[in-house]
């Protein structure tokens, strides 16, 4: 009981919910119930970053990601008209002989990620600091003044590319 | 300067020869074998001349010419003669004219072309022969490669694709080795002497501990190898030459093996002189292995161009052989073997070029009796067949003689198992010449023209000259010792 | 380490800083102000002059740069995210230099296009500008930043023709892999992040030395992800895969556009990330380098033989090209950098410029080809006897091709040169060999290329439509072939023509 | 006073990478994959923010919020494909998408 | 320019004019240049010899030019002329002059007649040179000439396919011997360090090392050089066991086994072994295998000729067992002796293969023995000559082969090297010398004639008096050669003829052949009675085997050809280059595997990412 009361039990529990939400996300078969995992699994991150002192991250996770990103796959499914079932879209080879490979490979990678991060005696803890939106706002706008400009034109490019395929055929691109 | 002015005369000539060919201008009609055959013999002239009334004697590396070119690298751009190159280069500029005589009528489709690939191959073969700066010798060397395989690959026989690109596998990754020892070279000059160096002259005085030397000197010897070519890196030969067209194998086994007996003569053996000492053993069984197996290979061959290309890998055994047996005589021996056998597979090689001419065909079964209706080719066939297996009184028996008496007294057993390549020799020389002049005559073909019996003729006399009296080559070399 | 002394002196751009920095400067002035003109006027004409106008101002300003002596030194640190040095600015001319090609490149293909073209060249600019980021990056975030610009914009372009049978796979394999790929770096960099609490390049002072031994392993591996990122980026193998086919999928510009834009400025910021953080102290960074590079010389000449499709075996020779190039990296100290690059800009202009060559006669074929039949895709077959039609394009083939395969007379065998020197220096004989090798079954594509141009018709194998025979190309197209060759052998011959304006 | 290692959050991370790394290797479906690489990337930003704050630096979090443009814009254009992909294919499925090989 | 160096260059003119205007040239013309260019050298030849014996100096030289030099020691373009080359050159020039002739006429109407002359020329070129030569090089020079001469004119009707491969035989042969010959050059100038002949002569006997055993008593480097250089001789002279050749040799025109393979190249190995005798000397058991050698020969050569059917090939084994008595001879350390007979034999089997030519012509080209017969009352003339000529050959009392004949075997029961047993090989060999001479002339000239009536006496031979004169004065100088006998003692070493050995050994020497003669003439009567077909028919393997020359040729086909054609042919394709190609193969095969890997699918791509970091982590962590 008092695992949960303590900031490292939440953490665990967010990141145990984290983790089962994205293996349904990855496993499933349902399109809609695929995104509504993945929004749980953000939201669970989200507490996570609250947890780890990082608030302005964490209200940024749940704003932006789970809720402008995942309503842009929102849109999507609804565009497609994708029911219940996606396999009509894609055909799912049923069985382990498609998953097999893939999650060996997974486990493998996973494993040696695993051995060298806690072979390499790692002795540094979380701090419970909190490093507040204002710390934030300070670093991105001093240092990292020229960051937030590039990101601008990452977003235009990625506007520009997206408008570009998009747009429906033989109108000379004109919408 | 001399030297600069002759290799890009020759390549302005090339260009000159392409641009002008079938062209006509002021009422005169150009054609490019005129134009090349023109300015090979012009430079011939002005190089022998020059060397000739210059004072210097040329026992050492001399008119040198420099000019800085890379410098961040310290590299120039250097030139110089001695003996050794002032014959190879004569050497080349006559082939030159044999080349451009056998293609005379050989070539009829882009012969402007034709005779700029020809003449810039002559121009990187003299550079080679004259460079002394490595990283300028290497330039050429590359460069020398480019026209030759162009010159397979345009004009050669049915296979000439594989051939070529076998050619020039083997040469530029054997060649890769040497860049890579030559660089070594480079910075072991730096640290020894403080500046980075690529000037042969100053890595004469280096003084490199022996593994060391040993590595660098297989990096050398490797690429000479491939050129000279010795077994077992001498695959590419057979193929190269039997496709090349005539004037391209006349070039390939009259000049650019020679570059190769060159190399290792200057850079293998004067660079790493206790490093090749050491190595001799394994060369010189090369060098009778290459003897052997060539004259074996010879005999087997059906396709008249490919036996004398084996024949020439036999004959450049001997100068392995004789190179490093480290002695004045062998040396002498390896001089006239490198001239005479340029002159004689030359001399074979436009012979076959007259027969493929007549019966468009190398196989020696398609032939036969040719002694009926040409009497004067069989002639000179026989006198040239002759000479491949070393008949005394013709240049390649003082050559094959001085290396063998003179490896025997380094390696005496050695030179008695080389001493079975003479009945090699003799075997596939009769093969040969019997094969194709005598036997029942199969079909009529026409003698010699006249050009042709000029260029027979011509190397028929060299070769009796050579023969008889060799000391008008071997007075240079008097007292060499390697 | 405490940020808040940072920020009071490096907020300001100073006006030198500005000036130093005015070339990226000027690209996005530029990108803003075509997005106005798009704004006002959708003319084909006016945005391309536009463009190209931009690139070449920029190209103009960045040799300015250079000449003077700002530039001297370890170089101008902007923020703590950027920091303009000579080399990073060199290679900006390069990127530059082939942009303004691709753009001029572009006018023939884009003709045949129903669609408007205005996001094409804002997208070249959009790569123009990731890939000057690149190069200037002192930071993991500039580096990320500008790895993603340049990442989506080429999505944009890499299906840029949408009506094309290969846009959408080329646009899909693109994007998932890259954005795959620019995780694993991330990855890395939050592993190298989590350990040394430091995200610039620059080495400070709470950096552990790489050799401390415990983390070794743990650096490592953040070093790997990361590099793997851009190894993917330069499609080095094993990280190569995507490559022919996005190279064949793409519209040739933009596969001109990635063969050198984007490797340029990956491969400049690769070596920068490397020396400023000394990589070459880590033993086991040296050995995957050594290991990657050696199998991609291997795999990309293996795979491009017998290959017929041109731009793979473009996208091969490529993978081999930069397998070569990472023999830069293995330097064993500090002091080298300087000769390494030195080494690596001169290959990669050596490349660049052969490329550049060898796409543009690609782009005359594909046209010609393109007016006669339908498709456009150009295989070795049907630049058959090329020699005896358009000898200059041929000729300029011809050159580049031997300069891909570093024989003397072109760049590509000083560019060798210099690589071997560094490797005989630092004495790494597997890289050695792994190269000779590679060039070694490099030739056996090369060649039968090369002799394919000079086949004539009665060798002729395959019956190819009429069309490709004949070669018209515009005047302006044979001036800037002349120009390619003409350079490609000067700078081939006098390679102190070039190197000497990188060392200065 | 937390005593979480970062160690575990780098597990966590790399374990929430990998699920997403076998979503995109797995996945036939398009938009599956594409959700996969948000994991991915959202493993990311589960490291870095660990880093930020093992440092008490802000870094951590920046590189956070550029990850986030980052996906932004990714999701932008990748949705843009794949309604290009239905509208061309008429499936999600991108095996089909394997014409060129070689 | 003095008379010795003239002496090859008035036949090596002829043969450039020849050879240069071919058929342009009449046959009148031809002949005369030829013959006329032999006779000047005859001519000078014997005025040179005159000039030796007459004066006191004993050595004639002429220095032309250096040819090269090897090291310090030169080798020279020069002529070297003493008593036994003295001999050897009016054997060469006066034979040659006579057989030159001869062929005129013999040839006159062949196509090819003017080659035919200008090889003739070439050849008393190369053999002049070889026999002049004042060092070894330049007699190795006219030794490979001469082999090359010959293997001309072995083929000289190069369309049948036989002559070819007799020629090609010939000189393959030889030239193996020739090989032996050139190490032994190599030994010498590493333990003499000259190559001159004189010079060597003399080093030999001074420079201790030399006969000096090596180390571990091991044989010394005059035995290998004499060796060595017996394995030349060989070669050339046909001996045991590279005397296959000769045989076939007798393909080409019958002047050219006159003068090649009868007079005067065959024993060329003679020559040599008698001008090196300072090396010999000093190698006793070389001496001793000479001897040896020469007997076996002339015994089995004796055998064989017994049973050829074809009469050149006959005169072909009695040439080989003839010289097999040179060999002897010098072997047993009597080099005058071998010397003389050289002489002789030279003038008699000329004489005998000549008339065999004349006789052959006449039939019509007909060679077999057992196609002749009786022909002593067609052909009168031509039978007395060769009777003359199988007289000699036997050695009938006062006959020169006779005094040569005699000579050797008196000196063998006494010699040091040779023996007893050697002396009774000789006697042996002389009995068989006159049953095959008898078996010879009983089948071709006496009993019925079993050839076609039509014998048509070709014109031109019935008519020409010079081909009869060149007969006739071989005829006399074989009758009447041994009288002059010549004074070797200059050059050659003389062995002490102070104690004589007994008188029966002259006796039984002298009677031999009458033996032979008589059993011959029993033998034969038989066969007389019942007719020579069964003598034809009769193929008793014992004969066959005889008749093949002893199955050396089988042995060598089996031991030598055939294995080294089979390697030709098993390795054609060069086995290094297919192991090059395999590296090809190999990495071709990579290719398709990697090309495979380049599918196309997305997935399989991010799995190989994913694989690959896998894998470099491994790289890393291990």
């Amino acid at each position: 009981m008092s695992l949960f009361a303590s900031i490292e039990g939440l953490f665990y529990l967010a990141a145990l919910i984290a983790v089962i939400a994205s293996l349904k996300v990855v496993t499933g078969k349902n399109t809609v119930h695929a995104l509504l995992y993945l929004v749980i699994s953000l939201l669970a991150v989200a507490v996570c970053f609250y947890l780890m002192g990082a608030p302005f991250a964490a209200g940024l996770e749940v704003i932006v990601y789970a809720g402008a990103i995942l309503v842009l796959f929102v849109f999507a499914v609804m565009m497609f008209g994708l029911g219940l079932d996606e396999t009509m879209h894609a055909p799912q080879s049923k069985g382990l002989s498609l998953w097999f490979g893939p999650m060996l490979l997974a486990a493998l990678l996973l494993i040696e990620l695993v051995f060298v991060i806690d072979n390499s005696e790692l002795k540094l803890q979380l701090s419970n600091q909190v490093v507040d939106a204002k710390q934030v706002g300070i670093l991105l706008y001093g240092p990292y003044l020229l960051a937030v400009e590039i990101a601008s034109f990452l977003l235009l490019a990625g506007l520009v590319a997206g408008y570009h395929y998009a747009k429906p055929e033989h109108q000379g691109g004109r919408l | 300067m001399m030297l600069t002015f002759v290799i890009f005369g020759l390549l302005f000539c090339g260009s000159l020869a392409w641009y002008t060919d079938n062209k006509s201008f002021l009422g005169v009609k150009f054609q490019a074998r005129w134009v090349a055959l023109v300015a090979v013999i012009a430079f011939a002239l002005v190089f022998i001349l020059s060397v000739h009334l210059s004072p210097l004697r040329f026992l050492t590396l001399q008119m040198i010419t420099q000019v800085p070119w890379i410098n961040s690298l310290n590299i120039n751009y250097t030139l110089a003669l001695d003996h050794l190159s002032i014959t190879l280069i004569i050497l080349t500029f006559f082939l030159a004219v044999i080349c451009i005589l056998v293609s005379w009528d050989e070539i009829k489709e882009k012969s402007g072309f034709y005779y700029f690939n020809l003449l810039a191959t002559f121009v990187g073969i003299i550079g080679v022969f004259s460079a002394v700066d490595m990283f300028l010798f290497f330039f050429f060397w590359e460069v020398m490669l480019l026209p030759m395989t162009a010159i397979i690959a345009i004009w050669g026989h049915e296979n000439r694709y594989f051939a070529a690109i076998k050619f020039f596998i083997f040469t530029q990754v054997s060649s890769l080795l040497m860049l890579v020892a030559i660089i070594a070279m480079a910075y072991i000059h730096q640290q020894q002497v403080g500046d980075l160096s690529f000037f042969y002259q100053d890595w004469l005085s280096l003084d490199l501990n022996n593994d060391v030397a040993q590595y660098l000197m297989l990096g050398f010897f490797i690429a000479f190898a491939v050129k000279l070519p010795s077994v077992p890196l001498h695959s590419w030969l057979p193929d190269a030459h039997t496709q090349a067209p005539t004037a391209g194998s006349v070039l390939l086994a009259g000049v650019l093996l020679k570059t190769g007996a060159y190399g290792l003569i200057r850079f293998v053996i004067q660079l790493f002189p206790q490093a090749s000492d050491n190595f001799a053993p394994i060369a010189v069984s090369l060098g009778v292995v290459s003897i052997l197996y060539g004259a074996k290979m010879a005999f087997a061959q059906t396709d008249f161009k490919r036996l004398v290309a084996y024949s020439s890998i036999s004959h450049m055994g001997f100068v392995m052989l004789a190179l490093f047996s480290f002695n004045e005589i062998a040396y002498q021996g390896v001089i006239v073997t490198i001239v005479a056998h340029g002159l004689s597979s030359a001399a074979l090689f436009s012979l076959a070029g007259m027969i493929y001419q007549r019966i468009h065909s190398r196989d020696l079964s398609d032939m036969g009796g040719f002694w009926q209706s040409a009497p004067r080719m069989g002639g000179f066939g026989l006198a040239f067949a002759a000479a491949a297996f070393g008949l005394p009184g013709l240049a390649n028996f003082v050559g094959e003689f001085l290396s063998l008496v003179g490896a025997y007294q380094v390696f005496p057993v050695m030179v008695i198992l080389a001493a079975f390549g003479l009945i090699g020799s003799a075997i596939y020389g009769m093969v040969l010449f019997q094969k194709t002049f005598q036997g029942h005559s199969i079909k009529a073909v026409q003698d010699l023209s006249f050009r042709e019996l000029i260029v027979s003729s011509s190397l028929l006399m060299l070769l009796v000259i050579l023969g008889l009296y060799p000391n008008f080559v071997l007075q240079y070399f008097r007292g060499v010792i390697l | 380490m405490s940020t808040s002394p940072e920020i009071a002196n490096s907020v300001i751009l100073s006006v030198e800083m500005f000036i130093v920095l005015s070339p990226i400067l000027l690209l996005s002035f530029g990108i803003v102000l075509s997005l106005l003109l798009i704004a006002w006027r959708r003319s084909q004409k006016m945005i391309a002059l536009f463009t190209q106008f931009i690139l070449l101002t920029t190209l103009l300003l960045t040799l300015h740069l250079l000449s003077g002596d700002l530039l001297v030194g370890s170089g101008v640190p902007i923020t703590t995210l950027l920091n303009v040095d000579r080399f990073s600015y060199l290679s900006l001319v390069l990127i530059c230099f082939s942009a303004l090609a691709v753009v001029s490149l572009s006018r023939s293909v884009l003709k045949m296009e129903v669609e408007v073209h205005d996001e094409y060249y804002l997208l070249i600019l959009l790569v123009a500008l990731g890939a000057g980021i690149l190069v200037v990056s002192d930071h993991f975030a500039s580096l990320f930043l500008g790895f993603e610009l340049l990442s989506i914009s080429l999505v944009g372009l890499v299906g840029y023709f949408r009506e094309h049978k290969h846009a959408v796979e080329t646009g899909f394999k693109y994007l998932i892999l890259s954005a795959a790929a620019s995780s694993f770096m991330l990855l890395g960099i939050a592993f190298i992040y989590s350990q040394t609490g430091n995200l610039s390049f620059a080495v400070s002072s709470n950096v552990m030395p790489w050799s401390a031994q415990p983390l070794q392993v743990f650096n490592s591996v953040g070093i790997l992800l990361l590099f793997s990122g851009i190894a993917f980026k330069l499609s080095l193998a094993p990280f190569h895969f995507w490559s022919p086919d996005v190279y064949q999928g793409s519209p040739t510009p933009i596969t001109l556009l990635m063969a050198t834009v984007s490797k340029v400025a990956m491969f400049t910021v690769l070596i920068k990330c490397c020396f400023s953080q000394n990589y070459f102290n880590n033993e086991s960074f040296i050995e995957i380098i050594t290991l990657v590079a050696i199998l991609s010389m291997l795999v990309g000449n293996v795979l491009a033989l017998k290959q017929q499709n041109i731009k793979r075996l473009m996208a091969y020779s490529s993978i081999a090209h930069f397998g070569y190039l990472l023999i830069v990296l293995t330097v064993s100290s500090m002091q080298n950098t300087e000769f390494a690059w030195q080494g690596a800009l001169f290959y990669l202009s050596a490349y660049l410029l052969a490329n550049i060559a060898i796409f543009t006669v690609l782009l005359i074929s594909e046209k010609n080809k393109g007016d006669m039949s339908g498709d456009r895709s150009i295989d070795i077959n049907d630049w058959h006897g090329m020699f005896w039609k358009n000898r200059l394009a041929a000729t300029l083939v011809v050159f580049s091709i031997l300069a891909l395969a570093g024989i003397p007379l072109t760049m590509g065998f000083v560019g060798k040169f210099y690589l071997l020197n560094q490797a005989v220096i630092f004495e790494s004989w597997w890289l050695i060999s792994g190269l000779v090798i590679g060039s070694g079954i490099g030739l056996a594509y090369y060649l039968p290329l090369i002799f394919t141009l000079f086949k004539d018709e009665k060798t002729l194998e395959i019956q190819e439509p009429v069309g490709t025979r004949v070669y018209v190309v515009t005047t302006g197209k044979q001036l800037f072939m002349l120009t390619l060759l003409i350079s490609s052998l000067v700078f081939g011959i006098f390679p102190d023509l070039v190197s000497q304006f990188i060392y200065r | 006073m937390t005593d979480i290692p970062l160690t575990h959050v780098l597990i966590l991370s790399s374990l929430l990478f990998t699920i997403g790394f076998v979503g995109v290797v797995v996945r036939k479906n398009t938009l599956f994959m594409l959700m996969s690489l948000e994991v991915m990337l959202n493993a990311v930003g589960v490291a870095f923010i660990g880093a930020g704050s093992v440092w008490q630096e802000a870094d951590g979090q920046i590189m956070f919020i550029l990850i986030l443009t980052l996906a932004a814009a990714e999701v932008a254009v990748g949705l843009a494909l794949l309604i290009r992909m239905q509208r061309r294919y008429r499936t999600l499925d991108i095996d089909v998408l394997s014409k060129m090989k070689g | 320019m003095n008379l010795l160096a003239s002496l090859p260059l008035y036949p090596l003119f002829s043969f450039l004019v020849l050879i240069s205007f071919g058929k342009r040239l009449s046959w009148a013309l031809a002949s005369w240049l030829s013959v006329g260019a032999m006779g000047l050298s005859a001519f000078c030849s014997l005025l040179l010899f005159t000039q030796l014996s007459t004066s006191e100096v004993n050595v004639i030289t002429s220095h032309l030019w250096q040819w090269f030099s090897i090291g310090s020691a030169k080798v020279n373009v020069s002529f070297y002329l003493d008593a036994l080359s003295a001999v050897m050159i009016l054997v060469v020039t006066g034979v040659g002059f006579l057989i030159h002739l001869f062929a005129a006429i013999y040839m006159k109407s062949d196509e090819n007649f003017t080659r035919f002359m200008a090889y003739m020329n070439l050849f008393i070129v190369a053999m002049l040179v070889l026999v002049l030569a004042d060092n070894l090089v330049l007699l190795y020079l006219g030794w490979e000439g001469v082999g090359l001469c010959s293997f001309l004119l072995i083929g000289f009707w190069y369309q049948e396919k036989n002559n070819v491969l007799a020629a090609r035989k010939a000189f393959i042969v030889t030239r193996i011997g020739d090989t032996a010959m050139a190490i032994g050059l190599f030994l010498l100038f590493k333990s003499l360090s000259s190559l001159n002949i004189a010079e060597i002569n003399q080093l030999a006997q001074t420079s201790g090392a030399f006969s000096l055993s090596l180390a571990n008593n091991g044989p010394s480097d005059a035995y290998w050089a004499a060796l060595l250089l017996l394995g030349g001789a060989v070669g050339k002279s046909a001996q045991l066991p590279l005397q296959t050749w000769l045989p076939d040799a007798m393909a080409g025109p019958t002047p050219v086994s006159a003068l090649i393979h009868a007079a005067t190249m065959v024993t060329a190995g003679v020559y040599l072994i008698a001008r090196m005798n300072g090396v010999f000397i000093m190698a006793p058991e070389v001496m001793n295998y000479v001897a040896w050698l020469g007997a076996i020969t002339l015994l089995l050569a004796g055998v064989a000729a017994l049973a050829q059917t074809d009469i050149k090939r006959v005169l072909a084994y009695s040439t080989m067992s003839q010289i097999g008595y040179m060999m002897l001879a010098l072997g047993a350390g009597a080099w005058s002796a071998g010397v003389f007979h050289l002489m002789t034999h030279a003038f008699f089997k000329a004489l005998l293969f000549l008339t065999a030519g004349a006789v052959i012509l006449a039939l019509h080209h007909q060679q077999s023995l057992f196609k002749m017969g009786g022909l002593l009352k067609k052909l009168p003339f031509e039978s007395a000559l060769f009777l003359i000529g199988l007289a000699c050959l036997v050695a009938l009392p006062g006959t020169s082969g006779f005094f040569s004949k005699e000579a050797i075997i008196a000196s063998l029961w006494l010699s040091p090297t040779a023996g007893a047993s050697l002396w009774w090989c000789a006697i042996l060999g002389a009995l068989l010398t006159s049953i095959y001479s008898c078996r010879l002339f009983f089948l071709a000239f006496l009993g019925e004639q079993r050839f076609p009536k039509d014998l048509v006496i070709s014109d031109h031979l019935e008519t020409s008096h010079l081909l009869r004169g060149a007969l006739v004065v071989l005829a006399l100088l074989s009758l009447f050669g041994g009288l002059f006998s010549v004074d070797l003692s200059t050059v050659l070493p003389v062995n002490n003829e102070s104690e004589l050995s007994p008188d029966w050994l002259h006796a039984v020497a002298i009677i031999t052949p009458f033996i032979g003669i008589t059993f011959s003439w029993f033998y034969f009567k038989r066969y007389h009675s019942k007719g020579i077909t069964s003598l034809e028919e009769s193929q008793s393997s014992w004969l066959v085997f005889c008749r093949n020359g002893l199955g050396f040729d089988v042995v060598y086909q089996l031991l030598l050809v055939k294995p080294y054609c089979f390697i030709a042919q098993v390795n054609r394709r060069d086995l290094f280059d297919q192991l090059i190609m395999l590296a090809a193969w190999y990495v071709g095969i990579w290719r398709d595997i990697l090309s495979a890997s380049q599918n196309g699918r997305l997935r399989w791509f991010a799995g190989t990412f994913g694989l690959s970091l896998v894998g470099l982590i491994l790289v890393v962590i291990l």
